[in-house]
């Protein structure tokens, strides 16, 4: 038969070693796993604008049979590119938007969060922990507030500062962030940001830090703790898979720790062992559902019980979430 | 026509069939010309005959395709003005060659090419100007100063350079009568010290008064040699158009009418930041007269004439009145529509767009003219006409009105300009520097256009520098003096001395003369 | 570290890559030319500088590597505006377009590889005086370089003939060349002075700021050292001035977000540019001052007959 | 034998029309070296870049949904340019028209009326108006410079747009992401042409063209527009207020920039987003000088740089070429037409220096 064609809309660069990059990891294990069985191809910098929809439709239009989309800008032109392609398959990243040959996709990241948090529970010396955050979304929200919920249970009287920068990318000013927080008595540096400049701006003032989307070891050794790895490799693998098969069906997929969508990057050895066994032991609790990132009794930042006692968040609430949960300092932007 | 040999044994320059040609202009064809040491040499020619081409091969500024330079016998190729400076050739440009934001020293230090301390270089400039009467205050910034004065740095500069040849681009038309003597004095010490003067200029009495030898050039050749001091100017002119010279007529002098343009005590702060501000000033212009305004560049001409013409709005619109009624508020275009045109200062620029047409620059004040906009669109066929108009009416040399303004020579571009103003058939004209850098023949033209006018009724006020021109067409004479003018007096009462008092600012509140030198 | 003493540092490093690449475009403007590729030249000077610190270990010929990639780049512009006469504001742009795309090539291999940070200057126990001690001292080797580049450029242009002689060619290129000063040879110097500047401010991104390479990692910053140029009305004093008032401000915005202020960030982050407006209205109505200091003949095109 | 740069007595028409040609000869030889160096095949490379995107009539759409707004801006700022106004902001502009058209949109959320959409065309006028409004405000009041104001205020813009999607103007059916409703069919432009995205903002574009054209060859307005460009003080003299001209460029440019931002939104994206444009603001800058800040030039050199963006895409989908390279092979076709312009007002001479003039000695 004629090869699988795989497309993939990136909306960075792939040299951003964040977002873009883990995508485009995930693409080369689907070459290596299938050789000349696959032929994918990537179109970069995708402007979430008008261009998108033109992209999507030039690869269907040029016998792809599965395309990514890899932003949720993407989702309303690829729902309707899928619209008037019926045979190709499409999966689109981070939306809410399916069809009968569209499948959406995206990693319970917070699921990480919740280690972090207990990490940096046992980690800070100052109970101010510091956030850098990108965009005011549910996904970001979430994360921070799986983050505090693991953090204050292990250490109650920590709080989480959070600075909004605005973008997904700019080393630069992640690094500002990043000095800020830690002027403002941060000892742990979190991201929802992709370079590795807050790890770096962290070594050098003696922080710990956490990264995203690939380990960032080898930027700071010394302070990076751990890191919230984005690992699509399985996934798009089994997609291409299915395609292969001709067992590709639409479906809704949000996966986390459990099939390892996401992983966490080595501990760093500077982590007492104790806390490496509650990390371990919270990851292995995940996976096997025992535990629930936003088990109640959960808290907004008014003291009100928004999740009671004995119920977890459904995946409803989680997808639109939008408040702070109590311990997070300051006020959501736009609320 | 080579140059005599022996001569070329003494002479200090020799220049032997110097061609140069610009895409579609032979600006020099075979050009020779011999100066000797200590001799003030003239070079005298229409617009566009190729002089100030001539000089800057002289200079290095541009090459020559052929011909043969030697200086003091040797042959040269001056491949850039650093070389020439180095030869000892000191130039004083056409148009200035100062930088306006930079200081007078910092001026000075880019025309010298010795490394000299800036304060050294203070001193020096003090010793120059000491030795020669060329005041100067190096700190200051050039676009503060006047233009005579920024005459004085372009001369000062050549002369710290010690010159053996310092050659002269229309260097008078910006003095008084007083400080072109003083220049004049300049250069006859200087020749005296054995400096070669090469002066161009196209005030031929000033060449009959100063020069000993002159070479006449038309059409980038040279058509005659003379002693200017044998000459009459009549004829130093007809060497230059190579034609009879048409002399201004004047009308009835006496037939003057009603007040048209009447200024009242009106005081102006310049919108130039280092603008003179206008202090007081009354006038008035009737009907059939020409009104002169003499005065040295600087004194807030520019700033009367915006005023005037509108593009400077009075606080008071009773300031200004026209037949009686008050257009100090109104701009340009409502006074155009009242019968106001104006001849503007600067030819390139301000009174044409040299990128464009004739037929756009033929629109671009007479726009109110019937006919060349309709709608809000232009009429393409009628500016067309206009332009063709102007162009027959004043013998503009132009290929056509489709001639972009830039291509005229100066004298040609400022008849087009009268013509344009003119043929608008103004009740008021304003005119400023009508001839200035205009060759004789065209000057001629242009003053014999504003007197026709002034007889047929309108109201005329010219603003010059040159003297001579407006004892030759005005009939009343005021003069500008640090923005304060001098009340009016009748031409033919007025001797050259008493203007060059009140040129020199020696009036008093009423505008009277002050005959005595104050301690 | 206290709260002011912190702010100034990080403002210090976040000015620094503005205020070189500033201080070379307010050069190439003083001769006349107005080179608007300044984000191109910076993220060529920033994976260059990158890429040589990696394979030589020498953060310093990267600094230079990169300097002469960007200067390269400004020569591209060069030739076009000064010997081609091309329009200057629209080869500048296309320079961007270049030098971003000519960095993503050149930055294929390097992305992810980390890089040892410039190394600061430290003088145990005087680093440590209060305040005084962070301010001054502690420092990366450029940013103390952007202050010696800082004076040697306003010692060069208003204390030396040939800083003399390039604002007189961005006055009046038609003067400078009747004087006889080869008008194009010096832009030519002054573009190629501009793209060294731009590709150290880039460097100062890569191989110290946050040492790493991340395709467009300027993020715009060339943009704000073009504007940086016209706030400080071409005086390099106010060049410095407006970049540490940009860093300042965008890291108050920062602290103002740690400290918990109820502002929405978008908010927060306009406060620089909005703030660079507000200084430039201020300081725009002394017309006199931006007379005697912008250059006349800025972008309009010299040809000499000759 | 050097070659050297001779002025031309004026402007050679033939050149004008011809330089474009040479220039894309050279950038097709530079590129043939280029994409062979690299190991891509050139003659498919270029194929796929210049052919490939305009060879069916999707893609020929595409290319007009592309130009449209590059066009619409590029003739608003070549009207600033010509007036030596120079707006850099129209990204800005072009967002807060977007902004506006957009903020219509959803206030009439579930309104049918035909009224929509002149409602969000005025709003998306208004909006780029008023942001091109302030540097004019500020340069005619204030003395400060646009081409800094205009650029800062560009960054404003974005993120005010981004505090709107993130914020207030959330689609409360959206779970909280950063996405407006989708608009209703009353606030989407018609299409007028099936199976495409081509609307009649592609037509009107070209209306906009026209009037460019007479307005800057023809109208009283573009006269006085070029007359303050070239020469401020014949301006002056001639009675048109700069003040007044630098007030209505940069109104008209703002306001067509606004307009186009608004024609995105209702039409290929039919929704507010954090990113509207892929920086058309920008790129309509280098349209307008392309198009040497003449009407019908810029509607060329909106087709040209939309025609190297979608082959840009293809390449990267049919040739797997980088975009890395893209960038630098549009740089150089932009090089190169840069370039070649200079052949309009010069012609190269190969001629020996000084042949006739006697060699130095001395001195
Ligand atoms: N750079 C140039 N390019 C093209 N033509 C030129 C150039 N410079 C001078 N010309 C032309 O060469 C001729 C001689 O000009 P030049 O300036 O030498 O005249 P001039 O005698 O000094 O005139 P004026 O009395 O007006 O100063 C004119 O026709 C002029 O238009
Ligand atoms: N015209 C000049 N002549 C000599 N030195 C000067 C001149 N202008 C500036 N300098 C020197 O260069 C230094 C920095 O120059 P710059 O023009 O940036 O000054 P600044 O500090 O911005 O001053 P200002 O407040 O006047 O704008 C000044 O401190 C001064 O020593
Ligand atoms: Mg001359
Ligand atoms: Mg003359």
């Amino acid at each position: 038969a004629d090869k699988v064609k795989v497309g993939f809309v990136y909306v960075g660069p792939i040299g951003d070693h964040g977002w873009t990059y883990r995508h485009d990891v995930g693409r080369l294990a689907i070459e290596k796993q299938f050789g000349d069985k696959v032929e994918t191809t990537y179109v970069e910098s995708v402007s979430e604008g008008a261009d998108a929809e033109r992209v999507i439709r030039q690869l269907a239009s040029t016998g792809h049979d599965l395309i990514f989309t890899t932003s949720f800008g993407f989702m309303n032109p690829t729902v309707k590119v899928a619209k008037k392609f019926p045979k190709v398959k499409f999966e689109h990243c981070s939306g809410y938007k399916r069809g009968p040959n569209v499948s959406t996709y995206l990693a319970r990241f917070y699921e990480g969060r919740t280690i972090s948090g207990l990490i940096a529970g046992k980690m800070t010396k100052s109970n101010v922990i510091g956030y850098i955050a990108s965009f005011p979304i549910p996904e970001v929200v979430r994360g921070i507030n799986a983050f505090t919920l693991a953090l204050r249970e292990v250490n109650p009287k920590a709080e989480v500062k959070v600075v909004w920068v605005n973008t997904w990318y700019d080393p630069g000013k992640e690094g500002d962030a990043a000095k800020a927080l830690i002027d403002q008595g941060a000892d742990v540096i979190l991201q929802h940001t992709d370079s590795p400049a807050p790890a770096q701006i962290a070594q050098k003032r003696g922080v710990w830090a956490v990264g995203q989307a690939s380990d960032m070891t080898k930027f700071a050794p010394k302070s990076h703790l751990t890191a919230i790895i984005d690992d699509w490799n399985n996934y798009y693998v089994a997609r291409t898979k299915a395609v292969l098969d001709g067992t590709w069906k639409s479906q809704d997929v949000w996966q986390g720790l459990n099939t390892g969508m996401i992983a966490m990057a080595p501990y760093n050895p500077a982590i007492p062992k104790d806390v490496v066994a509650l990390a371990m032991q919270a990851e292995a609790d995940i996976k096997s559902g025992k535990r629930h990132p936003f088990q109640g009794p959960v808290r907004n930042q008014a003291g009100k019980v928004v999740i009671p006692k004995g119920k977890a968040a459904d995946d409803k609430m989680l997808l639109s979430m939008d408040w702070y949960v109590e311990g997070v300092q300051g006020k959501l932007p736009g609320k | 026509m080579a140059a005599v040999a022996s001569d070329d044994a003494t002479a200090r320059l020799a220049l032997t069939d110097i061609c140069k040609t610009f895409p579609g202009v032979v600006a020099n064809d075979r050009v020779s010309l011999t100066l000797r040491p200590g001799e003030i040499h003239a070079l005298l020619g229409e617009n566009g005959a190729g002089k100030s081409t001539l000089v800057k091969i002289v200079y290095g500024v541009l090459r020559a395709d052929s011909g043969e330079m030697r200086w003091n016998g040797q042959i040269v190729q001056v491949g850039s003005p650093a070389q020439a400076r180095r030869l000892g050739i000191g130039m004083v440009f056409q148009h200035f060659s100062l930088f306006d934001s930079l200081t007078v020293a910092e001026n000075i230090a880019l025309g010298i090419d010795e490394k000299v301390p800036m304060r050294d270089l203070t001193e020096r400039i003090g010793e120059v100007s000491a030795h020669y009467g060329l005041a100067l205050d190096p700190g200051r910034h050039v676009h503060t100063l006047s233009v005579g004065e920024r005459q004085r740095v372009e001369i000062v500069r050549c002369l710290l350079q010690n010159p053996s040849l310092l050659i002269m681009d229309e260097p008078t038309s910006v003095l008084t009568p007083q400080e072109a003597d003083r220049l004049f004095e300049t250069l006859r010490q200087l020749a005296a010290e054995g400096v070669t003067v090469l002066y161009i200029s196209h005030k031929l009495e000033e060449i009959r008064a100063l020069c000993e030898a002159a070479t006449v050039l038309r059409g980038g050749r040279v058509v005659a040699t003379c002693d200017p001091r044998t000459e009459t100017a009549r004829s130093l002119a007809q060497m230059m158009i190579g034609a009879e010279l048409a002399t201004p007529e004047r009308g009835g002098a006496d037939a003057a009418g009603n007040d048209r343009l009447t200024v009242r005590n009106l005081s102006l702060e310049s919108e130039h930041p280092f603008g003179t501000p206008i202090r007081n000033v009354s006038l008035s212009v009737r009907a059939g007269e020409i009104l002169g305004i003499a005065g040295v560049a600087g004194n807030g001409q520019p700033e009367l004439l915006a005023a005037l013409s509108g593009e400077t709005l009075c606080e008071d619109a009773d300031a200004i009145l026209l037949d009686g009624r008050p257009v100090g508020r109104l701009g340009p275009r409502a006074r155009r529509a009242r019968g106001v045109c104006v001849v503007p200062e600067e030819r390139m620029g301000q009174g044409t767009v040299p990128e464009m047409t004739l037929s756009e620059n033929g629109f671009l004040s007479a726009y109110l003219r019937s006919g060349m906009l309709r709608q809000g669109l232009l009429q393409v066929r009628a500016m067309s006409r206009f332009a063709s108009d102007i162009i027959q009416a004043y013998s503009v040399m132009a290929p056509g009105p489709a001639a972009a303004a830039g291509s005229l020579s100066g004298g040609n571009l400022q008849k087009f300009i009268i013509g344009r103003e003119i043929l608008q058939n103004p009740e008021i004209l304003i005119a400023a520097h009508p001839t200035w850098g205009v060759d004789a023949g065209a000057a001629a033209a242009i003053q014999q256009a504003l007197l026709d006018l002034a007889k047929a009724g309108a109201a005329v006020l010219v603003v010059s520098q040159d003297l001579d021109e407006l004892f030759a067409i005005s009939d009343r004479l005021a003069v500008i003096c640090e923005g304060r003018l001098s009340a009016s007096r009748l031409t033919r009462d007025t001797t050259v001395e008493q203007a060059g008092l009140l040129m020199g600012g020696m009036f008093d509140e009423a505008g009277e003369i002050v005959e005595t030198h104050a301690a | 570290m206290d709260t002011a003493a912190a702010v100034i540092v990080s403002m210090m490093a976040a000015a620094t890559p503005l205020l070189y690449a500033a201080l070379g475009e307010l050069v190439t403007e003083k001769s006349g030319v107005l080179n608007l590729g300044v984000e191109g030249m910076m993220i060529t000077g920033a994976v260059t500088a990158f890429a040589t610190a990696t394979i030589t270990g020498s953060s310093a010929i990267g600094i230079v590597a990169g300097a002469t990639a960007a200067m390269a780049l400004s020569l591209i512009f060069a030739v076009l505006t000064l010997s081609l006469v091309a329009n200057q504001v629209a080869t500048g742009l296309a320079l961007t377009i270049f030098g971003i795309g000519l960095s993503a090539l050149i930055g294929q291999g390097y992305v992810g590889t980390p890089l040892d940070a410039l190394p600061k200057l430290d003088i145990p126990g005087v680093s440590d005086i209060v305040f005084i001690g962070p301010v001054l001292f502690g420092h990366d080797f450029l940013i103390y370089f952007s202050f010696v580049m800082v004076g040697a450029v306003a010692w060069f242009l208003y204390r030396t003939r040939a800083g003399l002689v390039l604002r007189a060619v961005g006055e009046s290129h038609d003067a400078a060349h009747a004087i006889g000063y080869p008008v194009i040879g010096i832009r030519y110097l002054a573009v190629a002075f501009g793209g060294a500047m731009a590709g150290v401010g880039g460097a100062y991104l890569s191989v110290a700021y946050t040492p790493m390479w991340i395709e467009n990692m300027t993020a715009g910053r060339g943009w704000i050292a073009l504007a940086l140029v016209v706030f400080a009305t071409w005086r390099p004093g106010r060049v410095l001035l407006g970049a540490y008032l940009f860093g300042g401000v965008t890291i108050l915005q920062l602290h103002g977000q740690g400290f918990g202020l109820g502002v929405a960030s978008q908010i927060l982050s306009m406060l620089p540019y909005l703030a660079t407006i507000l200084v430039l209205v201020l300081i725009s109505s002394d017309r006199a001052l931006i007379r005697l200091n912008a250059p006349a003949d800025i972008g309009r095109v010299f040809r000499p007959a000759s | 034998m050097l070659p050297r740069l001779e002025p031309r007595s004026g402007v050679s028409a033939a050149m004008m029309l011809l330089t474009p040609a040479i220039a894309v000869g050279l950038t097709l030889i530079a590129g043939v070296i280029m994409f062979a160096a690299l190991g891509f095949d050139p003659g498919r490379a270029l194929y796929t870049f210049f052919v490939k995107p305009v060879s069916t009539l999707y893609g020929v759409s595409e290319l007009l949904v592309k130009a449209t707004p590059l066009a619409v801006i590029g003739i608003g700022l070549a009207l600033g340019f010509r007036a030596n106004v120079w707006n850099i902001g129209a990204e800005g502009q072009f967002t807060l028209g977007a902004i506006c058209g957009g903020g219509v949109a959803l206030a009439f959320h579930g309104v049918e009326s035909w009224l929509v959409l002149p409602a969000m065309a005025v709003a998306g006028i208004l909006g780029g108006l008023a942001w091109g409004a302030i540097p004019a405000f500020l340069r005619v009041r204030f003395n400060a410079n646009e081409i800094l104001t205009s650029l800062m205020l560009t960054y404003v813009a974005t993120l005010l747009l981004s505090y709107l999607v993130h914020g207030p103007w959330r689609d409360p059916e959206g779970l909280n992401f950063p996405e407006s409703r989708m608009f209703e069919d009353s606030a989407l432009l018609p299409v007028i042409l099936d199976e495409t995205r081509l609307s009649i903002a592609a037509p009107i574009a070209l209306l906009i063209v026209l009037a460019g054209w007479v307005v800057l060859s023809r109208a009283f307005l573009g006269f006085q527009i070029k007359v303050v460009g070239q020469s401020p003080a014949a301006a002056s003299y001639a009675g048109f207020s700069e003040k007044r001209l630098i007030w209505t460029v940069l109104c008209v440019s703002g306001a067509l920039a606004g307009l186009a931002g608004m024609f995105e939104v209702s039409g290929p994206i039919g929704q507010l987003h954090p990113v509207v444009s892929p920086g058309y603001g920008f790129t309509a800058i280098i349209v307008a000088f392309l198009g040497r800040l003449h009407p019908v030039g810029v509607l060329f050199a909106a087709l040209l740089i939309a025609l190297s963006y979608l082959g840009g895409e293809l390449a990267q989908i049919e040739l797997k070429l980088p975009l890395a390279l893209t960038g630098v092979f549009q740089g150089m076709l932009l090089f190169f037409l840069l370039g070649t312009d200079v052949l309009i007002r010069y012609r190269i001479r190969f001629r020996r220096r000084g042949a006739r003039i006697a060699l130095p000695q001395g001195g």
